[in-house]
């Protein structure tokens, strides 16, 4: 006597017919496929960091593509890998997405060399973003160093789009010399159109530089900050934020209304693969944006 | 990649041999399935085992072997002069391999060994980067044609090479093999680095570190588990002298 | 649940049918330890007698048959400037017998993160959903600790589960499925007799344990001795080998690895079973490591697997099974690294 | 016409090591012909003092990357007859098997991608990929499968793993095994295509007598162990190999060269079929005959057509012993055995002729001395000597020096010399 095993083929039911929406947890089945996008501007900002313009090619997948400022994406170049970058476009932007990226390995380099018109892959958006509603009647400090820039280009859009929103806007930014400044072709229009104020700080002065040389934490005697009524963002590398925070602690800013964009190894974006984890959480999906009170929660964080 | 808009080159590669078997080399005309492929990306000037072309304006260099005669520091500098990369194929070329374990003996004591009174000229053996210098070292008794075919593609791609940073034993445990130590033999998986995809404890037998060390190896640790496991020193010293491969694992012998 | 019991002979004659008409995965001896013990793996089989059923316990996990070591996810075709997604999720159907309590368990973590999950794993779905289990209660090893893990018992994740009564067994019948298989042989409904038994059987099971691990404070106790010198001791042993993670039933930790074939007309995407303790695991770019020390690796498994994650509901995610510390080299054994880190406490005060 | 030529070949290719052919032709007459070999030697033999038993087999397999499972046979067998260690039939048939495989790839690389380039007109075999793919797919797919069989049974085609003393380490599963059977009877067509080809070849008719030795056959064509006989009609035991081979150096060339009843002998495909002739496949006598090869061949070059042949018999020889696996129990490929001292020879025929290893070993297990003669080293002697002939059989047909330079390449080649074994 033979029993048979109904072949119950889970490759006969189709997962799902229309495209995935990442931001929408509840259909995603098809979690590996990728949006595909054509590079359509490539701007060199400095010798080590390009901007990339995105477009996505379906239009139906470009209209579902929504994101918040202060979340990711992870970019795929089939063949040599899949990175996560932070958006650095306005989420207001249908045309194109903005991607600041830094050579840094395999992935990234091979970017670099990529020309125009090149095909790529994006899946996301994933994490937590910056409280953009929170904020309102709020002043806000900006706190970028070197690459941290590129991550705060989305709330800067943001808040450019609904200035009268917010109280006084201050933007901090110091790199370690002038050359890797990031986007001052930009800086005229944040400062004038915007009204941003605009300090900029370099480690190491060259023979052109007019401006401030030193720390990023000397910025903070030209200014006075009111802790009762501000909220600060704060991207750059773990050391710089070390100081920055705990600067901003010390004048009894409280932790919750300072955020932090954190950065770790990441393969998946969607809380499986394990390697972003900071103690038990994962940056992909509790983070990369967190405010200073769970960072200090947080084994092993900084 | 030509999505990409970047344009494949085809690398221009000599193969040579020196102090060695040959193997590595002929691990290249293995995997018969991507062997035409594989050749496709090729332009090869000189390959003396398999063509009787001898060109000299190759780019790329893979050399086997070590050096353990004068004339062949000669022949290397050539090499090394013509070649914008030289790569080192096989633990023979990048530690010595197995041609080491002459070093333990005086040079004329080698030659009465192997040819009585005759004459024969031989010096110590040396890895090639004691002659000149090496841009890339691909490990392994043979090379992984595998692993060689994923760095030809790399290169004509102009990307970034890399090497798996940790041991053996992530690859042996990923093929579901029996530990070699539960079966009583010793395994140099643990210090050594992957990339073979542990085709030793596959095939039943300890690893002798053919690839040289891993990233972070805990030799001192190690050192402890082969003591535990009842070995003697002598028995781990002459798979650890093996392949040459493997120099921070120093063992005391008292 | 539906319960049944059903004859040895009859089970043979249930499971050989199965077998002639699916790939088929049971324990079979694969090697002969130093020790004279036998060493025990799924594999296929062929017939029901190939089958060691009553073996002690499967040298690797079973989830390599969920999560395979290696997998690809996707491939790019190229065409001149262009080029194509290819998502897959093949498996075919299949049949796994024998498997123990605490691997089933363990199977039902892995649903909670990839099934249960934000972000569902289609390929795992697939293959679990593809696959026919058939559980078995097994007598435990000296150092299997599952009982202190509540990891004993089943209720969910499997077909059909088999209790040793000698020469029958007690059937809890989970599927329909399984249930439909069963009336092409001869199964009886339970007596009262047959439920003693089964009662017997399971106290056996409890009383047969050995080792006992207090888990119950460990959440907290871990983040309170996070900086404890215990690490280190254990680190500096640890040899970042990654076999803990490789033969763990839970560990899914995974990297990802994209290569272009050779023909350049081609790449794969491919996830590999990656561990927390082998040293690039959190290492980015530019060659900066967050864990750069053995300790800092170790101390990270014990976090994961003790603490817990948010996507699993913050339980702790080891089921006992001890393949870790049996398989350590070094000899790192969760029994021994947890009573340490409670003595430590216990001497401060 | 007075003829004078100077031929200098330095580093021959498409042989594995480095040798020089060196000819002088003064007034048309032979002054010189050389075959030196230019090799770095490795000095294995003192490599080998000091190792344990079971490491000389590994690193006995590094002497040649060609033949390194030969290598490693005929280490297992020094070693295991050296301390007395019996092998379970299992391990035995699957040693064979491994065997088998490697003659059929080294023959296949050799005929395919060193010696056909000659016949084709091509300096190599990648021009032929675009000109003749059909020729290059053959040779890849049988060459591919005899590998497939190596890396199943031995671990690894280029350096075994799993040959250990005392059996193998691993068997492979039934399901295996008969996968392979059914892809080797796939290929019989690809390798009687392969004889057709070679029917269509023309090959230089030089004959030079000389006395071929190989293993001799009791029952089977021989590969692993026995006595040696030769067409002069001596028959030696195993153990006697140095009375067979009377090894001598000269001083133009690092490697030895060895002799028996003349100034020089030769092993290899040929000498195997001349010698074991009637132990063939029926198959392969057929496709010999359809070749033109019969016993006693002494023509060189015909050895390139007694690979083809030898290349038939192994594929069936591998069905044939995948069919006693197949009726057999896998389990037991293993035999305990005890260290001890002894000495051991051991005789395997290579794909280039009978390879000797012989090793003392101390009670604790460590080889103490240890003599290697390889197959090259064999019939250097041999190609030496036939250099001579052939250039005064070229110049009496008028072939002009480009003429000869290839006949002697091909010449040299047709030997499969494996030079770096030969200096090992
Ligand atoms: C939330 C987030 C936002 C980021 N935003 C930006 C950005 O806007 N611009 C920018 O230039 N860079 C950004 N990075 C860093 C960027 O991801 C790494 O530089 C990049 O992954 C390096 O990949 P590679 O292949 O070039 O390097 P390799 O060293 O070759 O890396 C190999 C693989 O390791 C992983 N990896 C290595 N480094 C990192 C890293 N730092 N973070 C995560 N994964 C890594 C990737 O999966 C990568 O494929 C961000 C990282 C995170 C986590
Ligand atoms: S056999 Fe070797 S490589 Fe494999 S797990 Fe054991 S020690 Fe590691
Ligand atoms: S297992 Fe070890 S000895 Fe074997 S190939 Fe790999 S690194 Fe080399
Ligand atoms: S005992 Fe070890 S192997 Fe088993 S589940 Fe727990 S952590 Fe994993």
């Amino acid at each position: 006597m033979k029993y048979k095993l109904p072949k119950e083929d889970i490759n006969l039911k189709p997962f799902m017919s229309k495209p995935p929406r990442y931001n929408w947890k509840d259909v995603i089945m098809r979690t590996d496929k990728t949006y595909k996008c054509e590079i359509i501007n490539i701007i060199e900002l400095t010798p080590m960091e390009k901007l990339f313009h995105l477009k996505i090619l379906d239009p139906v997948e470009r209209d579902i593509f929504s994101f918040r400022p202060g979340q990711f994406l992870m970019l795929e170049v089939p063949g040599f890998g899949e990175v996560p970058i932070s958006i650095s476009s306005s989420s207001n932007n249908k045309e194109y997405i903005a991607l600041c990226i830094r050579k840094a390995g395999r992935v990234t380099d091979i970017l670099h060399k990529a020309k125009k018109g090149a095909k790529v892959g994006i899946r996301g958006p994933f994490g937590t973003s910056f409280p953009m509603e929170e904020m309102i009647g709020h002043n806000i400090l900006l706190i970028a160093g070197g690459l941290g820039l590129a991550p705060l280009r989305a709330p800067l859009y943001w808040i450019s789009e609904h200035r009268d929103e917010y109280e006084d806007v201050s933007l901090l930014y110091g790199t370690k010399d002038p050359p890797s400044m990031l986007f001052t072709y930009e800086y005229a229009e944040w400062e004038k159109v915007n009204h941003i104020d605009l300090l900029t700080i370099v480690d190491q002065g060259d023979d052109g530089w007019t401006g401030r040389t030193g720390l990023i934490t000397e910025l903070f005697k030209e200014m006075t900050i009111d802790p009762d009524n501000t909220f600060a963002i704060v991207c750059g590398p773990p050391i710089m934020f070390k100081f920055v925070c705990n600067y901003l602690d010390s004048i009894r800013l409280p932790m919750n209304r300072m955020f932090v964009s954190l950065e770790r190894r990441m393969h998946c974006g969607m809380g499986k693969c394990c390697r972003c984890m900071v103690g038990s959480t994962f940056t992909c999906v509790d983070g990369p944006v967190f405010d200073y009170w769970s960072v200090m929660n947080l084994k092993e964080a900084i | 990649m030509k999505y990409l808009g970047i344009d494949p080159q085809k690398i221009k590669i000599g193969v040579f041999n020196f102090t060695c078997c040959e193997g590595c080399a002929l691990a290249l005309a293995n995997k018969e399935e991507t062997l035409v492929d594989f050749l496709d990306l090729l332009d090869v000037v000189t390959f003396r085992e398999i063509s009787s072309d001898r060109g000299e304006d190759y780019d790329i260099a893979l050399v086997e072997g070590s050096i353990s005669r004068d004339d062949e520091i000669e022949r290397i500098k050539k090499i090394r002069a013509q070649a914008k990369v030289l790569v080192a194929l096989g633990t023979c070329a990048c530690y010595g391999g197995v041609n080491n374990l002459k070093n333990q003996f005086k040079i004329e004591e080698v030659v009465e060994i192997a040819y009585g009174k005759d004459k024969v000229e031989t010096s110590k053996v040396r890895p090639l980067s004691d002659v000149v210098k090496v841009d890339l070292e691909i490990p392994g008794c043979p090379v992984s044609k595998a692993e060689v075919e994923k760095i030809v593609v790399d290169i004509v791609n102009q990307s970034e090479i890399n090497f798996p940073e940790y041991p053996v034993c992530v690859e042996c445990r990923r093929n579901m093999n029996t530990c070699v130590f539960d079966l009583g033999m010793i395994c140099l998986g643990p210090i050594t680095q992957a990339g073979c995809d542990a085709v030793c404890p596959n095939g039943g037998v300890g690893c002798l570190g053919c690839r040289g060390p891993a990233e972070d190896a805990n030799y001192e640790s190690f050192r402890e588990i082969l003591e535990e496991n009842g070995f003697t020193m002598q028995e781990a010293l002459e798979r650890i002298n093996f392949y040459n491969a493997l120099p921070g694992m120093v063992i005391d012998e008292s | 649940m539906i319960y049944k019991v059903i004859t040895k002979k009859e089970f043979k004659k249930f499971v050989n049918g199965l077998i002639n008409s699916n790939e088929t995965f049971g324990p079979r001896q694969v090697n002969t330890a130093k020790d004279g013990k036998p060493i025990y793996q799924f594999k296929e089989v062929h017939s029901f007698d190939e089958m060691e059923l009553d073996y002690t316990l499967s040298y690797s996990s079973l989830k390599n048959f969920f999560l395979p070591f290696r997998e690809v996810l996707s491939r790019y075709n190229f065409t001149d400037d262009n080029w194509e997604q290819e998502i897959e999720y093949r498996v075919n159907p299949r049949v796994i017998v024998g498997v123990r309590a605490c691997d089933i368990n363990a199977l039902c973590k892995l649903d909670d993160i990839f099934v249960n999950g934000s972000f569902p794993s289609p390929y795992y779905i697939a293959r679990r959903n593809n696959t026919f289990l058939i559980g078995m209660d097994h007598l435990p090893m000296d150092d299997c600790f599952c009982m202190s893990m509540g990891e004993l018992v089943v209720r969910q994740g499997f077909n059909l589960f088999c209790t040793d009564l000698g020469d029958r067994y007690y059937l809890s019948i989970n599927s329909s499925k399984a249930f439909n298989f069963l009336r092409n042989v001869k199964t009886t409904d339970p007596t009262d007799k047959d439920d003693r038994q089964w009662l017997e059987r399971r106290n056996l099971i409890k009383r047969s344990f050995n080792t006992t691990v207090d888990t119950s404070s460990l959440p907290n106790l871990l983040d309170i001795e996070f900086d404890s010198p215990i690490w280190e001791k254990w680190g500096d042993k640890c040899l970042n080998c990654g076999t803990c993670a490789m033969v763990c039933p839970t560990c899914y930790c995974y990297g990802i690895e994209e290569s272009i074939d050779v023909s350049l007309k081609s790449s794969r995407r491919e996830r590999f079973q990656h561990s927390c303790t082998v040293v690039d695991f959190a290492e980015v770019a530019g060659g900066h490591n967050f864990r750069p020390s053995k300790e800092a690796r170790l101390k990270y498994r014990y976090y994961h697997h003790y603490h817990g994650f948010a996507e699993n509901a913050d339980e702790q995610i080891c089921v006992g099974c001890n393949r870790c510390g049996r398989n350590c080299l070094a000899g790192i054994n969760p029994k021994d690294v947890i009573d340490d880190l409670l003595m430590e406490k216990t001497d401060e005060v | 016409m007075k003829v004078n030529m100077k031929i200098d070949v330095h580093h021959v290719c498409r042989v594995e090591g480095h040798g020089d052919i060196h000819i002088k032709v003064k007034d048309g007459k032979l002054l010189e012909a050389q075959w030196a070999v230019v090799e770095t030697p490795r000095f294995f033999e003192a490599m080998l003092r000091g190792q344990p038993y079971d490491l000389a087999p590994t690193l006995s397999s590094r002497i040649c990357g060609i033949c390194s499972i030969t290598h490693t046979l005929a280490s297992l067998r020094a070693v295991e007859r050296a301390m007395d260690v019996k092998i379970p039939p299992a391990a035995r048939h699957l040693r064979l098997l491994a065997k088998h495989a490697e003659t059929l790839q080294s023959h296949i690389l050799h005929v395919f991608f060193l010696a056909a380039p000659d016949f084709l007109g091509v300096p190599s075999v990648i021009p032929l990929i675009k000109t003749n793919p059909e020729v290059v797919g053959l040779a890849a797919r049988l060459k591919g499968l005899a590998n497939d069989i190596c890396d199943l049974v031995a671990g690894r085609t280029i350096h075994p793993v799993s040959l250990i003393v005392g059996g193998v380490s691993k068997a492979p599963e039934k399901e295996q095994l008969e996968a392979i059977k059914k892809r080797l009877g796939e290929r019989l067509p690809d390798m009687q295509a392969t004889v057709d080809l070679f029917k269509t070849i023309d090959i230089p008719d030089f004959v030079r007598e000389t006395e071929y030795i190989s293993l001799k056959g009791d029952n089977d064509y021989p590969y692993i162990g026995g006595d040696m006989v030769s067409t002069d009609g001596v028959v030696k035991h195993e153990d006697d190999y140095l009375a067979m081979t009377n090894e001598y150096k000269e001083d133009f060339t690092t490697s030895k060269f060895a002799r028996l009843s003349r100034e020089s002998m030769a092993v290899g495909a040929l000498a195997r079929f001349n010698n074991n002739y009637k132990f063939l496949h029926q198959e392969a006598k057929e496709a010999a005959k359809e070749l033109g090869l019969q016993p006693v061949n002494h023509n060189p070059f015909m050895n390139n057509v007694a690979q083809v042949v030898e290349s038939l018999n192994a594929m069936l020889d591998c069905i044939d012993v995948i069919d006693q696996l197949l009726d057999m129990k896998l389990n037991n490929i293993r035999s305990k055995f005890k260290v001890r001292a002894g000495t051991g020879v051991a005789a395997v025929e290579a794909p280039r002729g009978i390879l000797y290893h012989d090793y003392t070993i101390d009670d604790t297990g460590h080889v103490t001395r240890a003599n290697c003669i390889i197959p090259t080293t064999q019939n250097n002697a041999n190609i030496h000597f036939d250099l001579a002939d052939l250039t005064e059989w070229a110049l009496a047909q008028g072939k002009n020096d480009q003429e000869i330079t290839l006949l002697s390449e091909m010449l040299v080649r047709a030997y499969d010399p494996c030079i770096s074994c030969s200096v090992h």
